[in-house]
């Protein structure tokens, strides 16, 4: 089947991104496809490509860049939820006058009616909120 | 049927509000700090779903709440979720 | 794929107060993209996000406006099926002319028929 | 005397958490989406508080509900929480 | 201005459950970091703040770690005033022989009395 | 009097950010002394020197650097919440070995014994939460 997922909150603020990791791992691994993972509200921190987190803890954002490059996964960010909240990538950093950016690929920034697109293309979709 | 997924305590009015979108043959599948609610304790909010409530194995773990679960409270990993998914026409998250 | 005179296909539920999160504005903008891209939609206000639609809001004092001007402009987006969960009405002892907008009330097998009515539910 | 703010509407069982808290003299401030909890219908849930309950006119004013509270709750602007925050000996935020 | 012997001066409440959120470990460190500058820390348990106590848990699916690492350290850090609100063990239905510390229930009246006597209280 | 300042969620995300800042311009106009605002939890994103939010909406993260210079406020980020939510000044990004920062002054990075002595050392202590 094919499958979308709306993440909804940061990482380490709450578990919303380790139980969408986590499902989206397990879809990959039963064959399922995953047409896009959507980052909305708060869940554009996942983006966040100068997190750092202490070493024994799992590294969110690493590990969706990861799963994105393993299996061809798009990752949607919203780009107004993204801004307002600190997180450009380089071509919205120098529309803005800002030196460096916070997200990079294969994070991509854009609109809100890819979600909307996501969701009512595939067969399922599944949220994860705070 | 849908699947409902909740991840509030019942304290919280989102079950409630989850409660209230719930169609008759609908399931409610609890989530991260859902599951406190699988406490026989709380056994009277689920009343309307009875014979329906799924709470995940992985999330009543890690919270050592496995052993003290009502037994009427089904229990699924996260395979069993994404098989509910896949079975119910589509999923609805409360939050 | 879009034909604006089929069913309902998007149903957004939103169950924040204005002003005090983010939750109901990017509630709105989903339901604003989704009706400027041609997607017929339905909105739900349940609990405190029925306060959404009080008349007599105002901009906070830092100039923060609030949802109330976007909610003035949902005909404009096509966007009429307003309908508000009447047990939150009660909760909150309002009445529906106390409100900015014409709203339906709905009890809660209503609400359950509407969630398994639409392609895509989504909660803010 | 201590003075507590609540920023959560009485459907929150942060309310009950405020409400164990507080000390027999001390007063509770809405702010936020507290102030839902100046309306009239939510009056019995402050009844331990009766007399001793605020809400910010700044708040009340943004969301429409200035004209609609319960005349028992006194409005106070920042100016006013401010000074509040001087004459309690501290204060405690529920959120 | 540090006297290890006197009244406990910050009193953090801890209302959220493990490994759902941040707030609980984030509530600990500011209990640790006190204890560690020989500030007396009186900790609260409240709601589902209580479930952070429970025997048997374990890292999550992703190898978090959750909080109860932290909890069995917190004699090393000279933290032993660990009191649940009552209300909350009853609407848990737990008793206090479920839990991985030894606790002392309290009631509304004492834990406004603690509030009022503590120079400092933090809720997360 | 001393009064200090906890802000605990992220501008754009709930009202504490506005109502704190509000707040404490209020007690400067007052003519007290504002002795710092800590920023812990998501409130760390007020430190998020990339944030780009729309023209017609309050800029926090500027209007806190402001208020800062013109009444010489500290505005003191817990470290340990900021580095793992991917807010990190030029040292701190150095050390973790990334390109770029998204913190700068007047916002400084410090320990959470800065947030137990402001609270015992001020006559009052305001939390602003979510």
């Amino acid at each position: 089947m094919r499958y979308a997922i709306l993440l909804l909150d940061a990482p380490y603020t709450s578990q919303a991104s380790h139980s969408a990791l986590r499902f989206t791992r397990a879809l990959l691994a039963r064959g399922h496809d995953v047409e896009g993972v959507f980052f909305y509200h708060d869940g554009v921190h996942n983006a966040a490509r100068l997190a750092a987190p202490p070493q024994d803890e799992p590294h969110l954002v690493d590990s969706w860049a990861e799963l994105a490059r393993e299996h061809s996964v798009p990752l949607q960010v919203c780009i107004a939820a993204a801004l307002r909240r600190g997180l450009l990538d380089e071509q919205e950093a120098a529309r803005h006058g800002k030196l460096g950016a916070s997200v990079a690929p294969p994070f991509e920034l854009t609109g809100l009616g890819q979600l909307v697109d996501l969701g009512l293309r595939c067969d399922r979709l599944i949220t994860f909120g705070p | 049927m849908l699947l409902h997924t909740l991840n509030r305590p019942p304290t919280s009015q989102v079950l409630a509000q989850a409660l209230a979108g719930m169609g008759p043959d609908d399931k409610l599948l609890l989530i991260e700090d859902g599951v406190i609610g699988a406490l026989p304790a709380h056994r009277e909010h689920f009343n309307r779903v009875a014979g329906r409530l799924y709470a995940l194995q992985e999330d009543l773990e890690s919270r050592g709440l496995l052993p003290l679960r009502d037994q009427a409270v089904r229990v699924v990993d996260v395979e069993g979720f994404i098989s509910m998914t896949e079975t119910c026409e589509r999923t609805v998250s409360w939050y | 794929m879009q034909d604006a005179t089929s069913q309902a296909e998007l149903m957004v539920i939103l169950r924040h107060a204005p002003h005090g999160s983010s939750w109901l504005k990017e509630g709105l903008d989903v339901a604003l993209v989704a009706a400027a891209f041609d997607r017929r939609v339905t909105l739900l206000f349940m609990g405190e996000g029925i306060t959404a639609l009080l008349e007599g809001q105002q901009a906070g004092p830092l100039g923060q406006k609030g949802t109330a001007p976007t909610l003035a402009m949902l005909e404009m987006y096509d966007i009429d099926n307003l309908l508000v969960e009447q047990r939150g009405m009660d909760e909150l002892g309002l009445t529906s002319d106390q409100l900015m907008l014409p709203v339906t009330g709905v009890d809660d097998a209503e609400i359950s028929r509407l969630v398994a009515s639409h392609a895509l539910v989504l909660n803010f």
